[in-house]
């Protein structure tokens, strides 16, 4: 959060930053908690509601943090008409959340995208700026074990 | 003091209310009531019983909240106690077989109805269950029904069932349809009670309803609940709650059930601005 | 220009929009998110029309008119097409009752339905039967709709004061949105996602008050379902009457119509016309009902009887007070509260004169800003600087706010401002804090708290040294002002208030450049001793500039108090005086028409209480009066720019309570005085006007006053380490403080709660919660006034 | 720096390129960068260094060439040898037989699908063949991020002129002659839309460049200000100048993270150039770019939203009038124009309206870049001229459909336009045909869909999308398109009764007339043309119980034909329910109980066995699809 004040003082004073301050928050905290909002909004000298307002309209902002791994699955029309629906089925039974939201461990945030202009590759799913096409259902359970191995060899 | 086992909102406005009182469970029959007081300070209300459990003792009630107590009731929750839970009281339903019975409830009475569509299948009717929602979503108990229903209806002010009707629409185009109904319970708020009466009076269909007159003792010494059945004076908690609907006196019934309404809303008033909580 | 409407050739202005020349001329087209009051927003889709030579529909309520344009409000597609509309915006609205083939009976028998918690369907609302969508419904006959009924399952919102928010019966017309954030300035709700999703409400779901909601009510009032409902009266049935009232507590004066069932207050809304146009604020929006009908209410006249007060009859009471008071004539006072109608204060002044030898009745504000001006003129023989009205406010072209919340003191006042600022005026702002003032100030100074002052003064000599502004030269005393200002100490403007020479020049550019100018200015400028030195500053700044000068009185009736105390005698008692006078025993008997701070000792032998509530004074009286409260009598109030508006009689007066000219000129009767025999107040109306007692005539001659430095300065006493700012509000009526009457308010506005920033408690050694304790330099500090404090914890 | 030291720049940087000097160009646009091409080209530097051939052989990465099916692309200069698909391994074999012995490696090559026959130059290469690639073409040339290549291909020439020759009416005349319409979708004319702005009142105006590319499938806009970003500047200073701006913004979507880095480098190069800012080439016109980065909202697209949105609010649209051109960003006239738009500027100002116009229609001048895919052989961004057939791109261009199958249908508009079934392949590309046949141009998304596609999944999908997006404000829109995604998801969920059908059309007819902006008075189009051209679809959904294409799983049924099994266990591993029993080399079973109808057995069936069958509907032949 002191990095967040040091940010917005280099942001001016005006209400048509409110996008520009948003993505700071985003990006130096990974989500826009509360806090962010009051800092913002009275750096803008807005009210808090509108910042929320702002904030909840569009999708780059989220009100919650991500989970370690981020699993974004284009459902772009290309890939929607070679299968991605389908993958969005078989990651959600695999990792057991709903895409849009992340795994109780925070472990794995499950998220779809309306293009990301790949389309060549459909259907497409990029974890972790990983880009991996032509995904195949019964390829969703290596392509979450890859991600599990990868960590544990961090670790 | 009772204890509560369970309060949960079934819908809007609805919520059930298990209570563990092993004693009524025991004796209690379909179309019987308890009297409930949700403290020390509150008035006394009855309830229908909706459903029980003989092993567990538990005696479950569905109620609206549409007045002081009852907002009071909605506000408790598993582990709380209330200060005065008795019954059974009231006669219990008439159970034989009859052959083919419509079953229709409201509100409330989807529950209410509940144990004695329940207990006429089990003497053997065939039972018709019709239940009536405003709209789809404040229909409840659906599965419980069917299960104790030959025949599961509802009339609705949704297209979600793609119909408009209310009661005795549905009563209407179910005789015009063929069906052959020999006797009619209805319980719900009076006006379902009554226009059910009404859909059935002219075809002469035996119609039994649950009177709901207000009610202070529940055990026929206050006189409060007093109806005129067949021109003589009735007192629901003992001589009913089921009378024969075609006999009521609605117009009485309306009228001494809107007895109070000025003081009810001033108490609700008074209790929502001085018990809500309001943040500070 | 000439537009044709359905056939009709209809005269029509370019700034109307076709929906509303419709209106005008009796035309009906269906609309929900249209508002007179908010930019045209086009989102209901109902006002559909068919605009010859463009294709497809058009929004009405975003169409202009053309010369020769020719408009279609009805067509069987157009029906149609607003049908459709209407089937899609029920969807998602409790319908059943809309459409239910019994709605005609059940209302009947269902009354006590509506006691519900929450709506599913018109039976339960607190809107039914006025309900904006049940008329719409009734036009377009709407009798069915295709798609399931969408229940959003929101839980209603009961934890704010005054009004619960459901938001399942929420249309998204986005009135209540735009109302917060175009009107009034305070953006406390706002639309939250998107599409489907979409919903009005505040940050993270958290309560209006933590939003910075100020309850004035514009959000309930535009609503046009009953998704806000009033918390009080909810589950009652429609009002059957209305009348119209001036709002009791602040200068403002707007006006109310006050909705009663069988003879009692149900509810106060603003009236669309006057000066509020259909605005109000939280005092006169929710707590009427609660004062009027307040717990602590006099409802039968009391004399007090072996050392206790006994309730007795007006005839007894009459006859005690007017027999003991007798005897008093000449060493007895009467004290006002200037929240009374101009006929009770002139028959008081009257009574206190005639009756019993006073000085007249004493205003219990004072010193009020009006006076501090009154004594300038007097001192100086010269002409007030021009007064501003409200509607000076939106053509100005810059706003200098001082010494007031005005967003929280006088909201209405603050409505104006806005709607200046979106005319394109600047708004600058000095203030010790940063709120809702400052997030709209095109420029704001954080100024110490009681150095306004040193920045009035600064400001002149920026000016004046940058060249006189036009408005100013040539006027007398303008050589005086100057020599005044010379002798100001250099360094007192950085030293005192805080502020860098560079800040006040820019604002006195500001000030400069541009067109009307209005200063707003409130009590908050003379709450500490130097009173007379700021308005004089204040003062020289107008003429200087050629502002106006807009005093925001402090009570409903304080400038018809001001203009009735004008024909006193010079040397009128001051309420310090009279206290005084009464503590020592110089005056004997005390008749308390208002809120006086009686000290404990004191040398008085008849103490009477005419009022509304029992009061602390109240323990002490050997008689007290029941007076009706504006609500109960007809009357006549002077808003703060010298408007007299009438109030009329909403109910019977609550238990005896009878009118408070109606007491006194009954005492004044039986003590012997000639000349009140008043009937109604009517009669009494008829004598003001007659002797023009409540015309204000301003004469005299425009000049500077001399400014001195303020003696009793803010100079930093180690003592005494902090300024604990005056923040004034009329949040009381009379004796009744609204915390008091409403708990609603209470969670609003605690008195007793005090503010301080993070590092002050931390030097006091409090915690957010905690209990302090405050110690004054000043004996006076015990009512809202600027002073000099030491705050520490207490136990 | 002025006119004169921009050409004196320009020729020095020509002099020092050697025009034979081989250049490997690595095309660098997102396809193939989600293929790896940055590795690639990173192992083309290094083998280059390697070899110590830095001094003689250039390594460019450059902008989208547009075949992003055979990527990652590298195409070598001067010969332009096309190779596809390299790979890592490829590199150190493509420095040392092409670049250095000259030898083309038949393998990398790519192979006429029909014919096997292999192509060398990229020019030959059919999917290039039929393009007219004028606004595109200079995209694998240059590298975006280097200023000196697009000065190097004539770059700010155009300015140069505008600046020094034209006026801003005569500028506004040239586009107005060249018949240049919107690339953004609706097609307005872009000189009437610069003279409206023009003429307004008022000192401030703005300028802005729409590159906030929301169409799922279409990615013109971003492969363009990716890899071109100079055109789309000069465009917009051009245009600046025309309409008498100063300052002007690029909205760029948040998801297009590359085009937000390119286009920043080159508003900073054109700004140290003397291309921005006061006194731009030494002429009294001031002018400069602010880039605002999107935050991921499809109807930010539309112009008042976008505007919305730069001033810090929720990007809701408001209704028009007033225009933006009268009253737009902060209450001042401004003129909005998406990236393509801007893109064709430079090249009508420097080549003349009237060879711009010499190519297109009647009603629509130029070339219009698509984006290509679905179910397609040869997935990329294709320009055309105005006015080609359908087939043509399709067939042509595009190599058919993927694996052989039956052309269905194909959609263009994004979420805006339409299903254009077969009958209508020969249809002409431009603004008025494709409006009359229910669909738009849009930006230039082209879906190609095959007989695995099922219409009334695809109608759905769209819906779902629309309300997704949808702001919210206007009640048709808002509620409009969620009744029709319900409707659509209860059809392709098995729940759709015959009332349907017809409740849809009432519904998308009352949303097409009566939402507030283009978003949701062109949400119904799929819809509509869906249930014009593929009604027989619906009927199958929701008299039939069956889905024709097999897609929409209500309808299906996974069965395992057990003259053909040959029990080799994998589908009764790959089965996440364990729906699948049987034992090793004995035919297996499906327990139609627990099977989710995921589809996994059926995708690991070897093609050999074919003993899964996937069916749908009762009356259904008993079909199977590869």
């Amino acid at each position: 959060m002191a990095n967040m004040e040091a940010v917005l003082a280099g942001v001016a004073p005006v209400r048509s930053e409110l996008i520009h301050a948003l993505h700071h928050a985003q990006a130096e905290l990974g989500h826009v908690p509360p806090e962010a909002v009051a800092r913002i909004a009275r750096r803008l000298r807005i009210s808090e509601s509108e910042v929320y307002g702002v904030l909840t309209f569009y999708k780059a902002f989220s009100l919650e943090p991500k989970g370690k791994h981020v699993v974004t699955i284009c459902s772009g029309t290309a890939c929607h008409v070679r299968g991605a629906p389908r993958i969005v089925e078989e990651f959600q039974r695999k990792l057991g959340v709903e895409a849009g939201s992340t795994t109780p461990d925070r472990e794995y945030t499950l998220e779809t995208v309306n293009c990301v202009g790949a389309c060549a590759l459909g259907p497409i799913v990029i974890i972790d700026g990983n880009y991996h096409g032509q995904v195949k259902t019964t390829e969703v359970h290596k392509l979450v074990e890859g991600c599990r191995r990868s960590q544990a060899k961090e670790g | 003091m009772s204890k509560i086992i369970r309060r949960e909102r079934l819908v809007p406005n609805l919520h059930l209310l298990e209570v563990s009182a092993p004693e009524i469970a025991r004796k209690c029959l379909p179309g019987q009531f308890v009297m409930i007081m949700p403290d020390e300070r509150g008035e006394r209300i009855p309830l229908t019983i909706a459903d029980w459990d003989r092993d567990k003792g538990s005696v479950t009630t569905v109620f609206m909240t549409v007045g002081t107590t009852t907002h009071k009731l909605a506000r408790l929750s598993a582990g709380d106690e209330v200060p005065v839970f008795v019954g059974p009281l009231g006669k219990p339903s008439d159970i034989r077989n009859y052959g083919a019975v419509l079953c229709a409830g409201g509100c409330f009475g989807i529950a209410a109805i509940y144990p004695i569509a329940r207990a006429l299948k089990e003497a053997g009717n065939k039972v018709i269950t019709l239940v009536d929602v405003k709209a789809g979503y404040l229909l409840y108990w659906e599965d419980k029904l069917r299960k104790v229903s030959d025949r599961f209806l509802v009339s609705a002010r949704d297209h979600k069932f793609e119909t408009k009707d209310y009661v005795p629409a549905k009563i209407k185009s179910l005789l015009a349809e063929g069906a052959k109904l020999d006797r009619v319970v209805a319980i719900g708020c009076t006006y379902l009670m009554y226009s059910s009466c009404e859909a059935t009076r002219a075809p002469g269909i035996k119609t039994v309803v649950s009177l709901n007159p207000i009610m202070v003792d529940g055990t026929g010494m206050c006189g409060a609940c007093r109806c005129a059945v067949d021109g003589k004076t009735k007192f629901a908690c003992v001589d009913g709650p089921d009378f024969d609907g075609h006999a009521v006196d609605w117009n009485e019934l309306f009228a001494r059930r809107k007895s109070y309404l000025d003081h009810e809303m001033k108490s609700l008033c008074y209790w929502e601005r001085t018990r809500l909580p309001v943040c500070a | 220009m000439k537009i044709t409407i359905d056939g009709r050739s209809i005269e029509a202005q370019g700034t109307k929009t076709v929906l509303e020349v419709a209106q005008d001329n009796g035309i009906y087209i269906p609309a929900l998110c249209s508002h007179p009051r908010l930019a045209p927003y086009a989102a209901c889709r109902l006002c559909v029309v068919s605009i010859k030579g463009k294709p497809g529909f058009q929004p009405s309520c975003n169409t202009y008119p053309a010369e020769g344009m020719e408009v279609v409000t009805d067509s069987e597609e157009l029906r149609l097409q607003r049908v459709r509309t209407m089937e899609l915006i029920l969807s998602e609205h409790p319908n059943a009752c809309l459409i239910c083939s019994e709605k005609a009976d059940c209302e009947d028998h269902k009354a006590s339905i509506r006691k519900s918690a929450e709506v599913t369907g018109c039976v339960f609302c607190s809107s039914n039967r006025r309900c904006e969508l049940q008329e719409i419904v009734v036009r377009l006959k709407v009798d069915s709709i295709p798609y399931s009924s969408v229940y959003r399952g929101f839980s209603v919102r009961r934890s704010d004061p005054f009004f619960i928010q459901d938001y399942n019966l929420c249309i998204l017309c986005g009135r209540c949105v735009r109302i917060c954030h175009e009107v009034r300035g305070a953006a406390a709700i706002s639309f939250m996602f998107r599409g489907s999703q979409a919903v009005v409400g505040t940050m993270f779901d958290r309560s209006l008050m933590a939003a910075g909601c100020q309850f004035c009510g514009a959000c309930v009032d535009v609503c046009p379902t009953g998704a806000l409902a009033e918390r009080v009266g909810r589950h009652e049935a429609l009002p059957d009457a209305e009348a119209e009232t001036v709002c009791p507590y602040c200068g403002v004066g707007c006006r109310l119509v006050v909705e009663t069932l069988q003879g009692r207050i149900q509810a106060a809304k603003p009236a669309e016309g006057g000066v509020n146009r259909g605005q109000a604020c939280v005092r006169g929006r929710f707590t009427l009902r609660d004062v009027v009908y307040s717990p602590s209410r006099i409802r039968r006249p009391m004399v007090k009887k072996d050392g206790k007060l006994v309730e007795t009859s007006w005839e007894d009471a009459l006859a005690f007070v007017a027999g003991k008071l007798k005897s008093y004539a000449g060493r007895a006072c009467v004290v006002v509260s200037s929240q009374l109608g101009c006929e009770d204060l002139f028959v008081l002044d009257r009574f206190a004169r005639e009756a019993l030898g006073a000085g007249g009745a004493v205003p219990s504000l004072q010193p009020s800003i009006l006076d501090g001006l009154g004594d300038l003129v007097k001192a100086h023989g010269l002409k007030t600087p021009h007064r501003a009205s409200l509607a000076d406010l939106p053509g100005s072209k810059a706003i200098l706010v001082l010494g007031e919340n005005v967003p929280v003191s006088h909201p209405v006042v603050w409505v104006e401002i806005l709607e200046a600022l979106r005319c394109g005026a600047k708004l600058l702002v000095a203030s010790h804090k940063d709120d809702l003032l400052t997030r709209h100030a095109s420029q704001s100074l954080k100024i110490r708290p009681g150095s306004e002052f040193y920045l009035l003064a600064s400001l002149s000599k920026v000016l004046l040294e940058s060249g006189s502004p036009q408005a100013g030269s040539g006027l007398k005393g303008l050589d005086g002002f100057k020599k005044s200002l010379e002798k100001l100490p250099a360094s007192c403007l950085a030293d005192t208030a805080g502020l860098q020479e560079e800040e006040v020049r820019r604002l006195a550019e500001a000030l400069r450049c541009c067109g009307p100018i209005v200063l707003v200015f409130g009590q908050g400028l003379i709450s500490m001793p130097w009173a007379r030195e700021n308005l004089a500053a204040l003062w020289d700044l107008a003429v200087l500039t050629g502002a106006r000068l807009l005093p925001l009185a402090e009570e409903s009736d304080l400038f018809g108090a001001w203009l009735l105390a004008r024909r006193k005698p010079s040397g009128a008692p001051s309420l310090e005086t009279v206290l005084r006078a009464a503590t020592t025993g110089e005056i004997k008997a005390l008749y308390l028409a208002g809120p006086a701070p009686l000290p404990e000792k004191h040398g008085l032998e008849f103490l009477v209480v005419q009022d509304s509530f029992v009061n602390e004074a109240c323990q002490g009286a050997d008689a007290v009066l029941p007076a009706a409260t504006f609500a109960e009598a007809e009357g006549h109030f002077v808003n703060l720019e010298g408007r007299v508006q009438k109030s009329e009689k909403v109910i019977e007066p609550v238990g005896e309570a009878k009118p408070d000219w109606w007491i006194a000129s009954h005492l004044a009767s039986r003590m012997g005085a000639e000349g009140f025999g008043y009937e109604d107040a009517g009669r009494i109306k008829e004598q003001l006007d007659k002797e023009g007692l409540l015309a204000l005539q301003e004469e005299g001659e425009a000049g500077f006053v001399p400014v001195t430095a303020p003696s009793g300065g803010p100079e930093r006493a180690a003592e005494y380490p902090m300024v604990l700012p005056g923040e004034y509000c009329p949040d009381y009526y009379r004796t009744l403080a609204l915390c008091q009457a409403s708990p609603d308010f209470k969670v609003l506005r605690n008195p007793r709660r005090l503010k301080i920033g993070p590092e002050d408690a931390a030097g006091a050694g409090l915690q957010d919660g905690a209990k302090a304790r405050v110690e004054s330099s000043s004996a006076c500090a015990a009512g809202p006034g600027t002073a000099r404090v030491k705050i520490t914890g207490a136990s | 720096m002025d006119l004169n030291e921009l050409e004196t720049l320009r020729t020095r940087i020509t002099a020092s390129r050697d025009k034979d000097k081989p250049c490997i160009t690595v095309c660098g646009g997102t396809g193939c960068h989600a293929y790896g091409c940055l590795k690639v080209a990173q192992a083309f530097r290094d083998e280059v260094r390697r070899l110590g051939l830095s001094d003689k052989v250039a390594v460019r990465q450059t902008g989208c060439h547009g075949f992003c099916e055979r990527g990652p692309i590298v195409v070598l200069q001067p010969k332009g040898i096309f190779y596809q698909r390299i790979q890592l391994a490829d590199v150190p074999e493509v420095v040392s037989k092409t670049v250095i012995e000259g030898l083309v490696i038949e393998r990398l090559l790519y192979a006429e699908p029909k014919t096997g026959a292999r192509i060398v130059a990229e020019r030959d290469v059919p999917f290039y063949k039929r393009q007219h690639r004028r606004i595109f073409g200079s995209n694998g040339h240059l590298d975006p991020t280097d200023i000196d290549d697009y000065l190097a291909l004539d770059g700010y020439r155009a300015l140069a002129k505008v600046l020094s020759e034209m006026a801003p009416a005569d500028v506004i005349a040239e586009i107005n002659s060249a018949g240049l319409r919107g690339r953004g979708g609706a097609g307005f004319p872009t000189g009437r839309k610069w003279e409206i702005c023009r003429a307004a009142h008022g000192e401030v105006k703005y300028v802005i460049c729409n590159a906030d590319e929301g169409d799922p499938g279409a990615y013109m806009d971003r492969s363009l200000l990716e890899g071109n970003p100079h055109s789309v500047i000069e465009g917009m200073i051009i245009g600046a100048y025309a309409i008498g701006s100063h300052e002007g913004f690029v909205y760029v979507r948040n998801e297009y993270p590359l085009a937000v880095e390119n286009v920043g480098i080159a508003v900073e190069a054109a700004r140290k150039h003397g291309l921005l800012g006061k006194s731009i080439l030494g002429s009294k016109f001031d002018f400069d770019i602010r880039i605002f980065k999107g935050a991921g909202a499809f109807v930010s697209g539309e112009e008042t939203s976008l505007m919305s949105s730069i001033e810090g609010r929720r990007a809701s649209p408001r209704q028009k009038p007033p225009f933006p051109a009268q009253s737009g960003l902060w209450g001042k006239p401004t003129n909005i124009n998406n990236v393509e738009t801007w893109a064709n500027v430079p090249w009508i100002i420097r080549n003349g309206a009237k060879a711009y116009s010499q190519i297109g229609t009647q009603d629509s001048k130029g070339t219009k870049i698509f984006a290509l895919v679905g179910k397609i052989n040869n997935t990329g961004l294709v320009e055309v001229p105005m006015g080609m057939k359908l087939r043509e791109i399709i067939f042509e261009i595009g190599g058919g459909i993927k694996g052989g199958k039956e052309f269905k249908a194909v959609q263009t508009g994004g979420p805006s336009g339409g299903c254009m079934p077969t009958e209508l392949l020969d249809l002409p590309i431009d603004y008025a045909s494709l409006a009359q046949a229910g669909s738009m141009m849009g930006s230039g998304g082209m879906i190609v869909m095959d007989e695995g596609t099922c219409m009334v999944d695809v109608a759905r999908y769209f819906l779902h999308f629309t309300q997704e997006e949808s702001c919210g404000k206007c009640v048709p829109c808002r509620v409009g398109t969620r009744q029709m995604a319900e409707i659509l998801a209860r059809i392709t969920r098995g729940e759709g009764v015959e009332s349907d059908v017809e409740r849809l059309e009432t519904l998308a007819k009352t949303v097409k007339a009566g939402s507030l902006c283009g978003l949701g008075q062109t949400a119904p189009n799929p819809v509509l043309t869906t249930l014009r051209y593929f009604r027989k679809e619906y009927d199958a959904h929701i008299k039939e119980r069956r889905c024709p294409a097999l897609v929409c799983k209500a309808f299906l049924a996974f069965d395992i034909d057990k003259r053909k099994c040959v029990g080799c266990l994998l589908c009764l591993k790959a089965c996440p329910v364990k729906a699948v029993s049987g034992e090793i080399k004995k035919p297996h079973s499906i327990d139609q109980t627990l099977c989710i109808k995921c589809g996994a057995c059926f995708e690991v069936c070897p093609p050999k066995v074919r003993a899964v069958t996937k069916t749908s509907g009762a009356s259904a032949p008993e079909r199977v699809l590869p």
